[in-house]
């Protein structure tokens, strides 16, 4: 005898609605999940609800009224972002930035990339489930590195600091000490962090082997950054096609084996060390005085028309700007290629036949700005 | 096909030396404080002087050279921007080639451009909309920069969604933003904007920011409206 | 089991051996550097007691946002020859709501009339109501006419 | 044996029951309130924070002004739950942590009823409230606290099993089902010697059994969102909070009853109620802020790792310690014997807990790429 089937137990898919106010979707982001009990069977993301036109509101800047917006577009690297739309438009001038802007910016571009790290590692531990341990561990830290910021630049978050053709004023007189102190500092949280979570073998079990992707995929999906080095692709901006002084400094770049999140994570850890080593080259390079500002600078910032695509390493990946100029003193068209875009894009294909809690993690490893993503 | 003016490779010049760009504009004078402010700098009343981007030809031996020989019967345009700074060739081709070149840009052993770097959108106003593509090798450390130029009435480019799956949010986003229909992109619902939002694209040159600023301007300078909600 | 007990004791070293680094806000303010920018103010010209501010609508223009409204008019100060100043500012607004406290405002002044406040005071300005945030002439020359501000940035 | 609550007054057992109950409840509140603000102090700590200062002394006041704050609080309702288990869901979970107190022996004298099976009334009682968690998550309505209902269900039955039988080794030991015979038996030395695995599966099962971290993931805060109290407000919602503290208390005092020689050892049982309600509390303190340690420190486990550490890990390892107990009393050994035994087994345990974490083969570290340094070094200021 075959028993009827009742329709009503038949086995279906669930969908569920996460975000846009979800705890871990890290800004207002949200993807609609199908899910077969705990396993993710489809996935669908959902972004813009932070979209601001960005690119259209800076048509309508001029270029120095349009490096406060790379602030508020890219709002844990800010200076990485201010420093692609400066190359971008310094390229265009054919302007030379002075040695000592070149290096006060390599050391408060990879400051920021502690400081975006260090963001990265608190809040991926509590996506990991850790009760904000690991996020008051590495906010103390980026709090240093903020009044850093603030004491150079005035502002906390939206430092407006890089200008083209170098900074908009010279750095305090005790900046290197203040660097050399907070240092120490970020050393201290780096090590509170690995020890907390680095080596605990329930967050390497929750990391490891999931959210795979391989050399092949992350190349053919766009990834950059972290995200790419940790599939094994040793591509790192300021390696392969230095900008500013980045060809003056020893370091290493740490390229994972599997491409799952945990080398992701692991990826950034060893990414803050080789930053804590740059910013000490640098500071030891540091020219002691000089302008910071070329000498030929014009008063008005006109470009000659013409078409340039900057990039830089910004600590979420290539942060780039495609910029064409009608000349005038203001962008024709401004395109952000922000890393987090590219990066959350292949957000479905690493997601889907994982557990539910894993997508929370896969997406957290991407370290995404929601800002950045929909610009 | 509708190509821009002056795009002949040989309008050369040195855009550091233009004299726009070492010229200081006119300042407020320190000293007269009266200058009245019946106009308002800010609002770009007249367009920027017509000029084009200097354009030069790439050196022998480029990868447009190697682009030809792998992508066969596809007419190219190519050009350097000097502002590059030599680091990247220009392709322009036909929307037709597009598929057939990407394809042999991704494929082709000699080129080996794996990895989309970013695709954007330019709207060129009377000389149609362009989509720009970058490309990048992680094994040769070159890059090509392939350019597609379509009109307003006739918008469809092939998606190179399949090709290159980097291109999928970069299409979606570039058809919120500027119309372009992606022909065969397998999801073309609108990303950035809201999902009933597609006949109506921001960052076309024909979008009034200008007025939405200034009326929210109008707004701030009665000292009314924004306490209002 | 390793990785297990070496976290329990980074969190009970952190317990034992540091102090919080919790600031108890309201009362205790943290110390801010001399360029800190909250929100451009404008300065009073303590020598001849009137603003610095001409009016030139330099700031006025170079403002990515657009929050300042500038209105000048003749110096009724120049014409009794107390004042260098031909004009003088008449009327002053700027929205805190919409400024984005870029700084640019100040670079662009020329008479360094246009400053960042450096205090607590610019810091803190929860309102009820967004239109309170349009601060007016008065408003804004308040605290440099107190003394209370020295701004660090200025063009 | 004196009865709390009914000292000297005659009156029946079931008043004096009910009487005793509601006087543990009203205490178990305030216990609960202030278990919270040690909880916050403790971990803020841990995490370079101060905790609760701005209500009273140290914050003292902060868990009643929690409570008048969850009280005054709008009860909500989704319009599409279901009201009968949406609103009895709470009481699923409430009435049986309080009424497991009926058995539980604060001191030599202070204990409601005594029970001859009370160990296994605690277990029975406690492990009721995944009804309720069944309930809550299914009649929310909501897909969060579906999938929180489910996990509850999943850990909660799932990890009974090695608490049960990790009991059932300590009966084995003591011949007893009885706590207060239990303490009794750990005048001179306490179980927690003879039953290492015993003990280390009793923590991690009581730990996933009153569903803290590591083991939280029916409520899950980066995941589920809240989980099965995602609809709950206001008095629902704190009734919840305050049964799963009142849980943690049912455990802690159950480990430190059962292991740590509760208020027996070591200075027996001669002190004098008060100094055994210290000793009590003391021992219990222990095990509370041992899972606070452990929730400040580790990330959550997923549910497949959690279900398949309980059935490939644990149970195995409860069945070892039971088939040792069983060997000692055949053959008679001595206690020194079962615990060097049980401590191996221990061992064991933990080791398996860290290579059943790390499948296959050992993993690479990260490759290491150099640059050099190839530009120019720094120029002079021109």
């Amino acid at each position: 005898m075959v028993l009827e089937r009742d329709p009503a137990l038949e086995v279906v898919d669930m969908p569920i609605n996460m975000g846009p106010q979800h705890p871990s979707t890290h800004g207002v982001f949200r993807m609609v999940l199908v899910v077969n009990g705990e396993k993710i069977v489809d996935l669908v993301p959902h972004i813009g609800y932070m979209h601001r036109g960005g690119e259209k509101l800076m048509e309508a800047m001029d270029f120095r009224q349009g490096i406060g917006y790379c602030d508020r577009t890219e709002y844990l690297a800010q200076f990485s972002a201010e420093l692609a739309y400066c190359l971008a438009v310094e390229r265009l001038m054919d302007l030379q930035v002075p040695e000592r802007a070149e290096y006060i910016r390599v050391i408060l571009t990879e400051m920021n990339r502690l400081s975006s790290h260090f963001m990265f590692a608190g809040a991926f531990g509590v996506d990991a489930g850790v009760f904000a341990t690991s996020f008051t561990y590495a906010f103390p830290q980026r709090e240093f590195l903020q009044e850093v910021f603030e004491e150079v630049s005035g502002d906390r978050l939206m430092y407006a600091y890089f200008r083209v053709g170098g900074l908009a004023w010279e750095v305090p007189d005790n900046f290197v000490q203040r660097v050399h102190e907070v240092l120490v500092h970020s050393a201290q949280g780096l090590k509170d962090i690995d020890d907390l979570l680095t080596k605990n073998e329930i967050f390497m079990a929750r990391c490891q082997n999931i959210g795979n992707f391989s050399a092949d995929q992350a190349i053919a999906y766009g990834l950059s950054g972290p995200m790419l080095r940790a599939s094994g692709v040793p591509w790192d901006l300021r390696k392969d096609e230095p900008y500013s002084v980045y060809d003056r400094f020893n370091f290493e770049i740490p390229v994972g084996n599997y491409g799952d999140v945990y080398d992701r994570y692991l990826v950034r850890m060893e990414e803050m060390r080789q930053s804590i080593s740059i910013i000490e080259q640098a500071l030891e390079q540091l020219p002691p005085d000089g302008p910071i500002v070329p000498e030929k600078m014009p008063r008005r910032l006109r470009t000659p028309p013409g078409e340039v695509y900057a990039k830089v390493e910004a600590p979420r990946g290539e942060w780039g700007v495609y910029l064409v100029s009608k000349g005038g003193d203001k962008p024709y068209r401004l395109k952000m290629r922000s890393p987090s875009f590219c990066n959350l894009s292949a957000l479905r294909d690493m997601t889907i036949g994982q557990y539910l809690a894993d997508a929370v993690m896969i997406l957290g490893s991407m370290d995404i700005v929601l800002c950045d993503v929909d610009r | 096909m509708t190509l821009p003016e002056g795009q002949e490779p040989d309008a050369t010049s040195d855009p550091g030396a233009t004299p726009e760009a070492a010229a200081p504009a006119p300042e407020v004078a320190a000293e007269t404080p009266a200058k009245p402010a019946a106009e308002r700098p800010v609002r770009p009343a007249k367009e920027a002087e017509p000029k084009e981007a200097p354009r030069v030809a790439p050196p022998a031996g480029s990868i447009n050279e190697t682009l030809a020989a792998a992508a066969p019967g596809v007419v190219f345009n190519a050009y350097m921007v000097p502002e590059m700074k030599g680091e990247c060739v220009t392709v322009e081709v036909s929307r037709d080639d597009l598929t057939a070149v990407m394809t042999a840009a991704r494929d082709d052993e000699r080129l080996d451009l794996k990895y989309l770097r970013c695709l954007s959108g330019v709207d060129w106003q009377d000389e149609g909309l362009e989509v720009v593509y970058h490309l990048w090798s992680f094994t040769k450390k070159h890059s090509l920069q392939v350019k597609t130029r379509v009109t307003y009435d006739d918008a469809n480019v092939p998606s190179i969604a399949t090709i290159y799956p980097a291109a999928d949010w970069h299409e979606r986003e570039t058809r919120d933003m500027f119309g372009i229909n992606f022909e065969g992109h397998w999801n073309l619902v609108p990303l950035l904007l809201p999902e009933d939002m597609t006949d109506h694209f921001p960052l076309r040159k024909d979008n009034p920011l200008q007025e939405i600023e200034e009326w929210q301007g109008e707004n701030l300078r009665d000292g009314a409206g924004e306490g209002d909600e | 089991m390793l990785g297990i007990l070496r976290s329990m004791g980074v969190t009970a070293k952190v317990m034992l051996t540091r102090k919080p680094v919790t600031i108890q806000y309201p009362e205790v303010h943290r110390e801010i550097p001399n360029r800190d920018r909250a929100f451009p103010i404008l300065i009073w010209d303590e020598e001849k007691d009137e603003p610095f501010c001409t009016g030139c609508h330099a700031c006025e223009r170079a403002c990515p946002v657009e929050c300042m409204t500038v209105v000048m008019k003749d110096n009724p100060r120049h014409a009794t020859g107390e004042s260098k100043r031909r004009k003088i500012i008449d009327e002053f607004w700027i929205d805190y709501g919409r400024c984005m406290r870029c700084n640019i405002c100040v670079e662009v002044c020329n008479f360094e009339a246009i400053g960042m406040n450096n205090t607590w005071a610019g810091h803190e300005l929860s309102r009820y109501d967004r239109s309170q945030l349009v601060f007016d002439l008065d408003q804004l020359l308040s605290q440099s006419k107190a003394g209370k501000v020295e701004p660090g940035l200025r063009a | 044996m004196m009865l709390l609550a009914a000292p000297s007054i005659d009156m029946p057992g079931w008043l004096a029951s009910i009487i005793g109950l509601v006087a543990i409840t009203l205490v178990m509140t305030v216990g609960v309130a202030y278990a919270t603000w040690y909880e916050r102090k403790i971990i803020a700590r841990m995490q370079l924070r101060l905790g609760p200062t701005r209500v009273g002394p140290f914050g003292l006041l902060q868990p009643i002004a929690d409570m008048v704050k969850l009280l005054v609080k709008e009860d909500l309702r989704p319009a599409t739950a279901d009201p009968v288990a949406f609103e009895l869901a709470v009481f699923a979970i409430f009435i049986p942590a309080f009424i497991a107190f009926v058995a539980v022996p604060f001191t030599s004298d202070w204990l409601i009823s005594p029970l001859p099976l009370s160990l296994v009334y605690l277990l029975a009682i406690s492990g009721l409230s995944f009804i309720g968690f069944l309930m809550a998550g299914w009649g929310s309505d909501n897909k969060y606290a579906l999938l929180g209902g489910m996990r509850a269900a999943a850990q909660l039955i799932s990890y009974e099993i090695p608490l049960i039988l990790a009991m059932i080794g300590v009966v084995m030991v003591t011949a007893s089902a009885d706590v207060y015979q239990i303490i009794l038996f750990q005048d001179r030395i306490p179980l927690i010697a003879l039953q290492p695995l015993g003990f280390l599966i009793f923590l991690t099962a009581s730990i996933a059994e009153v569903e803290r971290p590591p083991f939280d993931i029916p409520t899950g805060e980066s995941e589920v969102a809240g989980g099965v109290f995602i609809e709950f407000s206001g008095i629902r919602w704190s009734m919840f909070q305050l049964t799963s503290y009142v849980n943690m208390y049912v455990f802690a005092l159950l480990g430190a009853f059962v292991f740590l020689g509760g208020w027996e050892w070591p200075f027996g049982r001669d002190i004098g109620w008060g100094y055994q309600l210290l000793l009590t509390v003391v021992k219990m303190s222990l095990f509370i802020f041992f899972y606070l340690w452990i929730r400040a420190s580790f990330p959550r486990m997923r549910v497949d790792q959690l279900m398949s550490y309980a059935w490939k890990v644990l149970i195995p390892f409860a069945l070892l310690q039971i088939f040792l107990n069983g060997l000692f009393i055949v053959y008679d050994a001595p206690g020194v014997v079962l615990a060097a035994a049980s401590a191996a087994g221990a061992a064991a345990l933990a080791y398996l807990a860290f290579r059943s974490v790390r499948r296959g083969e050992p993993r690479k570290p990260l490759r290491m790429v150099p640059v050099r340094a190839t530009g120019a070094p720094a120029r002079s200021a021109t």
